[in-house]
């Protein structure tokens, strides 16, 4: 890509990505001074205080699990899966925004990411995180999950590297250190301004420490981006395989409605359209409790729209086409399974998710609800309503009536089950607001890019 | 302005080799304390009565079988009863101080209670008749008992040792009226031996089956 | 007492980039470029060669790919051969899967470990860090150094030099370091 | 030295008579007096057994060697906890710890004798299998002699015996009884439950002698009185009918489930299912033709059922007598038509086509004159029924029950002895027996757990499981089979005989001298009884008669008698019934039973009122509505359950729940019925009101569609009904006999539609290489086929599974939530008119798919297959992802949502197969083709260095099965049964168009439809 189509994206850019007349200076300023806070605001504390409590029944939930055994969840015979995997699968879903956009947005240049990307990323890290307790905590002897590693032992045995949930969990395994890394590498430019802004001693050496010493040296530039780039490089194909493979835990089994190869792009689509859900709501809130409109500005949130409409639509398709698939195929089972979700007992799952990840997204076709930003908030979350009733539908509709009518049964959660999905956006939100009050919330390296002074040929005309 | 100063500097090699060390040296202490081959092997619990297998089944030469009368026919070898004791101590060493016990339990009817030491988990089935009619000899697993003051363990006893002899394409195996036998010598032709033993125990051979086991 | 070598302020990235055109072409080695962000076309100006980094990643990617696909293999084939469900021990499609992540996981440790070692961080302590000015380099401010290490450098012309290519706030920085 | 040497030689001998025993597949020898009487080592065994068991270390090896305390010892114990050792102290000759021993005994039933195998694992019986030497039980069992042990180990038994509470000593009772022995036992009342003891016969005998003007009544709720009556009326004498099944191509069922609660029903099923074997499409079978008001599993099995009411049964016999008497019979029957005539002619012109292998059976609620009818049909008929002597002292009397309670009503009975049985709880409301106690002196109540009667008597004595003591019965046809005891009484417990030697002889007799006493003079007149005596013990029954087949001629038995009560409009008829799972009541306390699901309803947990489609329709009821049910001016209160095939006047109700007793298990559980059981409606009554309440109450059922009611909660109502209606025909593939005739490979065409492409092979679609690398060809090859035609449905496997494999009984919340744990699920399907629909019954366990689906998906290779083709489950292994379960087509797989072992007492514990690991919680578990026992024969034959033959291995089920419709075996073996099953053309794989190649086949089912009343046609056929 040639300097000079950068440098024209640069300016059209600027137009709409910064408002305002921004310098290196003021975004530096803007950016940094929200960690520099003395007092953080009142929301933020309503919030943290809120996040924790929701911990402490995330803890105590844990506890009564442990002790008593997954029985206390509603999961039976066959519905052998409930709530534990369809919140796994949401949050993983949910943890694909922030590496696609850092990754694949980077790779297309899209230079519009830069202010949103940290954000994502970091929703990212501690999405995963509570994806990542699920399958640890929802099998029935807990304390042999070390069993999910290949690790010598006097038994000989190892695990079945035939099995879904193996790749799964070495899926969600490597695309967390992954974004770890991708998230600190981003990370370090920035720990070097805050380090060398912060007033106090204690404050400089813990940023310093973590800045690892970054002079910003081009020399280090060098290798950096470099770093970046092929970081960006192998996350693209990491975050696409990543939701795949969780949808062959699905895909591979025989149960009909679960037997798909329609999966993995379906379930990749939409964990990109549930996790643009949850950047959206995060961003809208960031912006107005820290007034960035001037950085998360409306264009983004229209650039972010656009995509929920593609993801949704590609969702939606896939609704369709697994119902024309069930059909075609001929095979009984199959097609009742599906007849079964929109007009069986569960219906209303169904018709839920249809209306939140089909029929929702087609608002965006029109820029006015693109950019209604209280619409946009409600919207997301819908999203991510609909999103998990997606889940819901797959796992406990296609379990509950298989292949034997003799063994068809009904699912209902227990308080327990719910205990724990909440309990999981405490650990979210808490590890997220932590990140606010001493993070920058946007990449400052990056943003300064978008500004045409950036660009040494600015200058000269 | 400098806010660390200079040995800082070689923190992240210092910071890796830590890491590393502690890593390796964790792992090896678990691997090794951890392994049955530390935990298990030269168990030697000191039994109530000081019952010496190095004088009766070495030095007197009392067959395996004269005691552990299940070895053959079930699943347990089968500790004896007080009886089987009596059986020579009612005339042999009759007022010895170290049969104290023996004597009365024989008298009380109260069992003794003997020290188990070659201990396997609760879902592993080990059968000794299986073992023991297809030539598996007492030694192989128990160690030379003949020579045992105490008995203690010898072997882990942990699954991958099983699965060696299981799954090995020439098992520790011997005729089997020699399985008692603490000191026999394989002969010359004793691959042939083996290879035949495979042949002929090939259908009903268990390989590394899991129900073999547990149930 | 040694000294660590120059800084000198520039006013913005095409300041800078000039610079060190003028200083590569004056025969300067030992010298870098500081910036808040990645400035274009630096590197040329600079003269400095192409990264090696890309190769330790490919190393490190493959390294990660033979050794998942090894692993199950051996597993599978010769540790505990397991018949499942009758598929063949060697389920190669099966095993793709996991080679991929590991590939793409020893890789990403390949890169954020290969950028540390090239660029010799972490290193908490600098002789640049005493300069209380060049703190700002982080924020919005853009310095050249030159290190007295560099066969050319006389500390007087060193300093009219920049100063002729335009640099301000010039420093000397000192150094109680042996590298 | 030379004490040494014989010493060796006397274990020598020991160990070889040891082997003998066991290894030759015959039962042990009786037990010597040595250890049923031996000073106390029994309860020696106990305490090691509470050790143990306090230890938590498993019951594997309970008192053979490593009852175990844990301890810390010293350094070593820093390791790990020390675990004790404790052996006999003087070894019992020929008992090797850890070997098996079976005996043979015999489990009295009512007035029948059931004979049984009881298998003992370190003196301790774990395990009832039939006795194939004895003809009653014919090597298999029912659910009662399978869940028996449970019974055995209740840890809510009685203990010892109390005086108003207090413990006393047996002594004490002596004397009592004594006292009245002295008296000439004025007032004197024994009250007992229906028997076939020879030597309770003796004994009333004799107590008849002692005390010429005191009674001896017999009572059982459930009883074929009117049975014996109709005999009496018809032939002149009461007699025991013994229906010959086997000779019978035509059955006839009035009412009567034969196959289900009535009695004799091992002997029954497996003489049915015997003709329902079909080699080929050429093969002949019996036809069942059933007239009922309920489905029972009589009717489930049923060619051809007629619904109608209990009421209307007279009208049904008098229409099928004029039809007989068209075809020549001799009745005094009156023409009749009614809407059932087609069916009744057709039945009627089969039976006469038949003389001589037809049987005609009469149901329990009849009445004797309905029962008098159909002895004198059956005896113009030919039918194969032998009628033998019996022995009123033996069986119910409600006339006696009647005096007895004048008497005590007058205070006329001073003693009465209550040997067994549960008078207060279930003798007719009217009586008000509790009341009736209170006019007494002294009640001694004998039974094994203080119940309802025992609150209202001053002696209570426990009652001796049959495992703990001597005893004897015989069959109908008077083969005398012993009872000996496995175990020295537990509970200090004693046996009816034991307490009647005192009060006929005054004095007290070792009831085992007694018993033995009475064989060699009244029984066994042999020259060398102790032989004989020895081979009885062994064989657990006498090899001669004692009773012999009476020939008989009827009397005319007049039609006139018979009238018909007509239920009016918006009333209902209630019939009692006998509980599948409790009978009479007697088994409220066994876990098991409790939560074995209920053939046709697969209710758990409960009874509840069984009522039509038709009538929840109109009355707006859905299952588990609570209904208020008046009958005669008393009322109940009961859930309401819908059923298939329910008459709609009738109400169906449940007898022996709702018990109010020191049972743990079994109290409040379910609804008492027997307050609304009154003299005049012994069996069922009419002119029933039912109220509607507005509470409803949560009902465990273990099968929510049997395919005929529909799903409320769906958008569209009848989708799960639908569908389930279409799979029916794939799942449970069937056909009548003539279609099997015109199309002998339609089990074939069954699934064709779901091929994509009919040219291709299923494993052409396998992205591997087709060729399996297993070589399934080599060795044991272990495979199983279930015949769906000779299968009734009885439930029998599915508790001997649970019996042989520990399974947990969970309770019932955990059923509602969908967490029962039998590893055999008995499916029923129901097809074509709600009101008289045709049922299909499949049991299904882990069909050991050589593709196993679930094994794929394990994370840990927990379940992997063997070399032998089963798919197994480590246990140890497994971290219970559950993902196997989802995965598996057959939803076989159950997992331990909670430790469901973790309270379990350790008298319980004791009842456990030590052969098999207990599970714990978060644990994955299945059927395992009893893999314990394919091991102990594998090495049993591998110790005595021969091959196994076929036969050598039996699973759980099918020892159990009455009908033989399991066969286990080696595929590899062309002459094995199983092989031999899988060749016929019937067989057909579950399910198998997934690909999953299952071990366990089934045998299509056949039905022996008569052309003239084919209801609904061509099922599985295109």
């Amino acid at each position: 890509m040639s300097e000079a189509v950068i440098k024209s994206r640069a300016q059209k850019n600027s137009e709409e990505l910064l408002l305002g007349d921004q310098t290196f200076t003021t975004i530096t300023n803007d950016i940094s001074g929200i960690p520099e806070q003395k007092k953080a605001p009142i929301q933020w504390k309503l919030a943290f205080a809120l996040a924790l409590s929701l911990v402490s029944v995330f803890v105590g939930a844990l506890g009564y699990l442990i002790w008593e055994g997954v029985g206390i969840w509603g999961v039976n015979a066959p519905i052998g899966w409930g709530w534990a995997i369809i919140n796994f699968v949401w949050w993983v879903g949910i943890g694909h925004a922030g590496t696609l956009i850092s990754a694949i947005l980077h790779l297309f240049r899209q230079n519009w990411r830069n202010s949103i990307n940290r954000f994502a990323e970091t929703m990212t890290l501690f999405a995963v995180i509570c994806a990542l307790i699920f399958p640890g905590i929802h099998i029935g002897r807990i304390w042999l999950a070390y069993w999910f590693f290949p690790v010598p032992n006097q038994m000989a045995m190892w695990p079945n590297f035939r099995s879904p949930l193996i790749w799964d969990f070495f899926a969600v395994f490597t695309y967390f250190t992954v974004s770890l890394l991708f998230w600190y590498t981003g990370l370090i430019p920035d720990l070097a301004t805050l380090r060398d802004r912060a007033k106090t001693k204690l404050r400089k050496k813990i940023y310093g420490f973590f800045a690892l010493g970054w002079r910003g040296g081009n020399r280090q530039w060098q290798h950096y981006e470099l770093a970046y780039l092929v970081l960006a490089g192998i996350a693209t194909p990491l975050v696409l395989s990543v939701h795949s493979v969780v949808s062959s835990d699905f895909a591979v089994s025989i149960i009909p409605g679960w037997h798909t190869t329609i999966f993995p792009p379906y379930f990749v689509a939409g964990a990109i359209y549930s996790g643009f859900g949850m950047v959206m709501t995060l961003v809208i809130a960031a912006r107005s409790i820290y007034n960035l409109k001037h950085i998360f500005t409306i264009s983004h949130l229209d650039k972010m729209a656009q995509i929920m409409l593609l993801t949704g639509s590609i969702v939606g398709y896939s609704y369709v086409m697994e119902f024309f698939i069930a059909w075609y195929s001929g095979n009984p089972y199959e097609s009742y399974a599906f007849i079964n979700r929109a007009l069986g007992p569960y219906w209303w799952a169904y018709w839920t998710m249809i209306s939140c990840n089909v029929i929702l997204p087609q608002f965006f076709w029109f820029k006015r609800f693109r950019t209604h930003v209280p619409f946009l908030f409600i919207a997301s979350i819908l999203v991510n309503i609909g999103m998990w009733f997606e889940r819901f539908v797959i796992v406990v509709i296609s379990l509950h009536r298989d292949y034997m009518p003799s063994a068809w049964a009904m699912y209902s959660p227990t308080i327990w089950d719910i205990a724990i999905y909440l309990g999981t956006f405490g650990i979210f939100f808490t590890g997220f607001l932590l990140f606010l009050r001493f993070l920058p919330m946007v990449s400052m390296t990056e943003i300064k890019l978008v500004l045409p002074e950036s660009n040494p040929q600015h200058g000269d005309h | 302005m400098q806010l660390f100063s200079r040995w800082t500097n070689n923190f992240a090699g210092i910071l890796l080799m830590g890491v590393f060390l502690l890593l390796f040296s964790l792992s090896s202490f678990i691997w090794y304390y951890g392994s049955p081959y530390y935990t298990d092997v030269g168990y030697a619990p000191v039994q109530p009565i000081p019952y010496s297998h190095k004088l009766h089944a070495g030095d007197l030469g009392i067959d395996c079988r004269y005691c552990h009368v299940g070895v053959e026919q079930s699943y347990s070898a089968v500790i004896p009863p007080t009886e089987t004791c009596m059986g020579c101590h009612t005339y042999v060493k009759t007022d010895s101080e170290k049969l104290k016990l023996v004597r009365e339990s024989w008298e009380t009817g109260k069992p003794i209670e003997w020290i188990k030491v070659h201990m396997l988990p609760e879902y592993a089935y080990f059968n000794h008749s299986v073992h023991v009619n297809s030539g598996v000899a007492c030694i192989t697993c128990h160690g030379n008992i003949a020579e045992m003051e105490v008995v203690y363990q010898v072997k882990p006893l942990s699954m991958d040792w099983c699965l060696d002899c299981h799954r090995s394409d020439s098992p520790e195996v011997r005729p089997v009226d020699q399985v008692t036998n603490m000191y026999w010598t394989p002969p010359d032709d004793y691959d042939q031996f083996v290879a035949s033993f495979i042949e002929q125990h090939d259908n009903t051979r268990p390989v590394a089956d899991c129900q073999q086991c547990h149930r | 007492m040694k000294t660590y070598g120059i800084i000198a302020k520039f006013d913005d990235p095409s300041a800078l980039v000039h610079a060190a055109e003028q200083i590569k072409d004056a025969g300067f080695k030992n010298f870098d470029c500081h910036s808040p962000f990645p400035v274009h076309g630096l590197d040329d100006a600079m003269g400095l060669k192409r990264s090696k980094l890309g190769y330790v990643i490919g190393v490190c990617g493959l390294i990660g790919a033979l050794f998942g696909f090894g692993l199950q293999t051996w597993v599978h084939l010769s540790e505990y051969p397991m018949n499942i469900s009758g598929k063949p021990f060697f389920a190669y499609p099966a095993y793709f899967i996991i080679t991929f992540e590991l590939m793409v996981l020893f890789s990403a440790f390949g890169a954020v470990f290969g950028m540390m070692y090239f660029n010799k961080i972490p290193r908490l302590h600098h002789p640049l860090f005493y300069s209380e000015k060049f703190s700002s380099v982080t924020s919005d401010a853009f310095y050249v150094s030159i290190e007295s290490s560099d066969p050319k450098y006389d500390e007087k012309e060193v300093e009219d030099f920049l100063k002729k290519i335009g640099g301000k706030d010039i420093e000397i920085l000192k150094d109680e370091y042996e590298e | 030295m030379s004490q040494i040497k014989n010493k060796n030689q006397g274990f020598v001998k020991t160990n070889h008579n040891g082997e003998e025993k066991v290894n030759s597949h015959q039962f042990g020898y009786w037990k010597g007096l040595k250890d049923i009487s031996s000073t106390d080592d029994y309860d020696k065994y106990l305490k090691q057994s509470e050790h143990h068991e306090d230890s938590n270390v498993s019951r594997r090896n309970f008192l053979s060697l490593v009852a175990a305390s844990v301890a810390l010892a010293g350094l070593e114990g820093c390791k790990k906890p020390v675990q004790k050792i404790i052996p006999y102290v003087d070894a019992e000759i020929g008992t090797i710890p850890g070997i098996p021993k079976y005996y043979a005994s015999t489990m009295p039933f009512q007035n029948n004798a059931i004979g049984v195998l009881i298998e003992n694992h370190d003196e301790r019986p774990v395990k009832v299998e039939g006795n194939e030497k004895h003809p009653t039980s014919l090597g298999k069992s029912n659910t009662f002699s399978q869940a028996t042990v449970l019974d055995m180990y209740d840890p809510d038994r009685a203990r010892g015996l109390k005086l108003d509470g207090k413990k006393v000593a047996w002594s004490d009772y002596v004397k009592y009884a004594k006292s009245i022995y002295d008296s000439n036992g004025e007032g004197l009342a024994v009250l007992l439950q229906e028997s076939s003891s020879p030597t309770l016969n003796v004994l009333r005998d004799n107590f008849a002698k002692t005390y010429p003007n005191a009674d001896w009544v017999v009572y059982d709720p459930i009883n074929n009185e009117n049975l014996y009556l109709g005999i009496k009326k018809a032939f002149g004498k009461k007699m025991q009918p013994y229906n010959r099944l086997e000779n019978a191509q035509t059955i006839l069922s009035i009412g009567s489930d034969f196959l289900g609660c009535d009695d004799n029903n091992i002997y029954h099923t497996k003489k049915f299912a015997q003709n329902r074997k079909l080699e080929n499409e050429n093969s002949t079978m019996n036809r069942l033709y059933v007239v009922e008001s309920s489905m029972t599993l009589t009717g489930a099995n049923a060619d051809h059922r007629l619904n109608v009411s209990v009421g209307e049964f007279n009208s049904v016999l008098k229409e099928l007598c004029s039809e007989l008497k068209k075809l020549g019979l001799k009745t005094d029957a009156r023409s009749v038509k009614t809407s059932n005539n087609l069916w009744i002619k057709t039945v009627a012109e089969e039976l006469i086509k038949n003389k001589g292998n037809c049987i005609i059976l009469g149901g329990n609620h009849l009445s004797a004159e309905a029962h008098a009818v159909i002895a004198m049909l059956n005896n113009q008929l030919v039918a194969p029924i032998d009628y033998y002597p019996l022995t009123k002292s033996h069986v119910t009397s409600s006339k006696d029950l009647g005096v007895l309670c004048k008497k005590m009503e007058k205070g006329a009975v001073k003693n009465l002895i209550i040997l067994g049985g549960n008078p207060v709880y279930n003798t007719s409301a009217d009586l008000e027996f509790a009341t009736l106690m209170k006019n007494v002196e002294n009640i001694v109540h004998l039974s094994n757990i203080y119940d309802e009667t025992s609150k209202h008597s001053n002696w209570h004595i426990a009652e001796s499981h049959f495992f703990e003591t001597w005893g004897d019965a015989m069959t109908y046809d008077g083969y005398p089979s012993v009872i000996q005891p496995q175990i020295r009484p537990l509970f200090q417990s004693k046996s009816v005989i034991e307490i009647l030697i005192p009060l006929v002889y005054g004095k007290e007799k070792r009831s085992y001298d007694f018993i033995k006493d009475i064989w060699k003079r009244k029984i066994a007149k042999q020259s060398n009884f102790e032989n004989t005596w020895n081979k009885i013990l062994h064989n657990g029954i006498y090899n001669k008669a004692l009773l012999k087949a009476q020939g008989v001629r009827s009397r005319n038995v007049s039609l006139l008698s018979l009238t018909d009560q007509k239920t009016k409009e918006n009333q209902f008829e209630v019939v009692f019934v006998a509980s599948s799972s409790m009978y009479d009541g007697r088994y409220a306390n066994n876990g098991w039973l409790q939560e074995l699901p209920k053939p046709i309803t697969h209710l758990t947990w409960d009874n509840a009122a069984l009522i039509s489609m038709s009538v929840a329709k109109q009355l707006n009821v859905k299952n588990g509505q609570m209904l208020e049910i008046t009958l005669n001016k008393k009322t109940v209160k009961i859930p309401a359950w819908i059923v298939p095939g329910q008459n709609k006047k009738t109400i169906t109700l449940e007898l022996g729940y709702g018990r109010d007793f020191n049972g743990r298990v079994g109290h409040g559980v379910g609804f008492n019925m027997y307050p609304l059981r009154t003299t005049k409606s012994m069996r069922y009554g009419s002119g029933a009101t039912v109220k509607v309440l507005k509470e409803k109450y949560p009902l465990a059922g273990t099968q929510d569609h049997y395919g005929l009611e529909s799903d409320d909660l769906a958008l569209s109502k009848s989708l799960s009904a639908d569908e389930t209606q279409n799979r029916i025909p794939e799942l449970v593939r069937q056909a009548t006999l003539d279609e099997y005739k015109d199309h002998p490979d339609f089990v074939k065409h069954a699934v064709e539609k779901h091929l994509p492409d009919k040219g291709r092979e299923l494993k052409d679609y396998s992205m591997y290489n087709p060729e399996p690398e297993y070589d399934y060809s080599k060795g044991h090859q272990w495979g199983m086929s279930i015949d769906l035609t000779s299968c009734t449905g009885c439930n029998a496997c599915s508790i001997a599974c649970q019996s042989e494999n520990n399974i947990p009984v969970v309770g019932k919340q955990q059923v509602l939530n969908g967490r029962e744990m039998h590893w055999i699920r008995i499916d029923n399907y129901f097809s074509g008119d709600p009101d008289n629909p045709e049922v299909s019954t499949q049991s299904v366990a882990c069909v050991h798919c050589e593709l196993a689906p679930c094994e794929t998906v394990c994370p840990v290779a927990a379940t992997t297959h063997s070399t032998d083709g089963v798919n197994q489950m480590a246990y140890n292994r497994c971290v219970g992802t559950r993902y196997c379960a989802n995965n598996c087509p057959y939803k076989v797989r159950k997992f331990n949502f909670y430790n469901f072992t973790k309270d379990t007492p350790e008298v319980v514990q004791m009842a456990m197969n030590p052969d098999v690991s207990m599970r714990s919680r978060g644990v994955m578990e299945k059927c395992t083709y009893c893999y314990q026992r394919v091991s102990e024969a594998r090495i049993k034959a591998s110790n005595e260095r021969r091959e196994l033959v076929d036969g050598d291995i039996k699973t759980a089920c099918q020892q159990s099965c009455p009908a033989g419709a399991i066969v286990f075996g080696d595929i590899n073996d062309s002459q094995s049964e199983v092989s031999k099953a899988k060749r016929r053309n019937r067989d057909y794989a579950l399910l198998g168009q997934l690909g999953t190649s299952p071990r366990t086949t089934y045998l299509a089912k056949i039905r022996n439809q008569n052309p003239k009343l084919i209801t609904n046609h061509a099922r599985a056929l295109h």
